[in-house]
């Protein structure tokens, strides 16, 4: 069963907490993100995700098989792309154990190490009219992006 | 000259040739998520980046960007062979 | 307003997971607590969760006011009291912060400390008609409960 | 002479008395969720232990069981007061 997922309707924890759940499972972690409102000090009105999309699954896909094979734990996750408005879920994460630990330490590992290895852009759409491709990597936490009125 | 060594896909062999898959900002600049370009041999990731910073728009690309060949994450010494996708991935930003 | 509750009928995480959801939050961690099939080796069927009602209510929103204070989080968190099935929600935390790494902690803290503080007791009945009080710092993981059928 | 000093609420006034409350198999073994014992001037918490466990069922007691004063976790030296609520609490099990 496939359990990684690029989707384009809304993502629902609730689902993923039914995919991982199992009498012998007693804690299941999930993880919810969401389009928050601001982004470094910016006012963010919404955004858009991009994604390379075989490689993002097969990637989700290899991360949800390192974390169920490191911790014996089951794990669903499903990351949206397209258009969000400001409190949309972005990226759900779900991870069921015997135990908790081994719950929260799966359900940390995948979204950690999908951040990290999984091809997947934001663009946001900022409250002063500009765009912004969202880069961890420079100094405001986004470049410039085609497309924006503003500054 | 660039131009001797750019083959757009219409003109390129499949067996010679390399698909590049461009996204986000990189694709922006570029004005194009993908390029076919004729292989020679030996030709590694590295040699792939330095022709396409060339092009108009390519310096947004890093001497050394992330990049994935046939999907999986690579480094720039990776060696490219005829068929392959080379993705030049910018700065992820999911979840 | 109250977010830490005992409740009799079933916990539901999606509600709490509303109730700490704010634009300014994007990051949200839940931990959901099922009842399991086995403890230390011992097939359960069901169980039932008592309390010491106003102090558990009293210290889980102490708990849940540390967490708050500890990670600029909004937390929520439910116990689930009287006979539960194998599959049935017990406990539900859901802790909504600005960002992952608080939403974690914060989440961790609340089930942890809830484990250690909060007066509630578990006693489970068993495949073998046995009955049990779940105790952690018993041998075997319980003490055997009046009104067992069984061994 | 345990009965010298056992006093049922009935019989206690509330202001010389300590409400005692026993939960899970405390409570299953003294047959009994609660007592309201008088109190002596600088009775602690371990001297009603002591006293209940000279009850019926009552070694199900540890001599230094987890115990809370009107509903916060306090420790067996903690000295009571006339209209307490003092509650003797098994191994806790929730989550």
């Amino acid at each position: 069963m496939n359990v990684a997922h690029l989707v384009t309707t809304p993502v629902d924890a609730t689902r993923l907490v039914a995919r991982v759940s199992a009498p012998e499972r007693g804690g299941i972690a999930t993880f919810i993100g969401l389009v928050r409102n601001h982004h470094a000090g910016r006012a963010v009105l919404r955004l858009e995700y991009s994604a390379y999309g075989p490689m993002a699954e097969a990637e989700m896909a290899r991360i949800v098989e390192e974390a169920e094979r490191k911790w014996t734990a089951r794990v669903a996750v499903e990351h949206r792309l397209g258009a969000l408005d400001v409190g949309e879920v972005a990226v759900a994460v779900a991870a069921a154990a015997p135990h908790r630990d081994e719950a929260f330490a799966a359900c940390r590992y995948v979204i950690e190490e999908l951040k990290r290895r999984v091809p997947v852009w934001k663009k946001e759409h900022y409250a002063d009219g500009s765009v912004g491709w969202v880069d961890p990597t420079a100094p405001g936490g986004s470049v410039p992006a085609a497309g924006g009125t503003g500054a | 000259m660039p131009g001797d060594i750019w083959a757009m896909s219409s003109t390129t062999s499949a067996a010679a040739s390399v698909s590049v898959l461009l996204f986000g900002r990189y694709a922006e600049a570029l004005r194009s998520e993908r390029f076919d370009l004729a292989l020679a041999p030996g030709d590694t990731v590295a040699d792939v980046v330095v022709r396409l910073r060339q092009l108009p728009g390519g310096d947004v690309l890093p001497l050394r960007p992330l990049c994935a060949r046939n999907q999986a994450h690579c480094g720039p010494e990776t060696a490219l062979a005829p068929g392959d996708e080379l993705a030049l991935l910018p700065p992820l930003a999911g979840g």
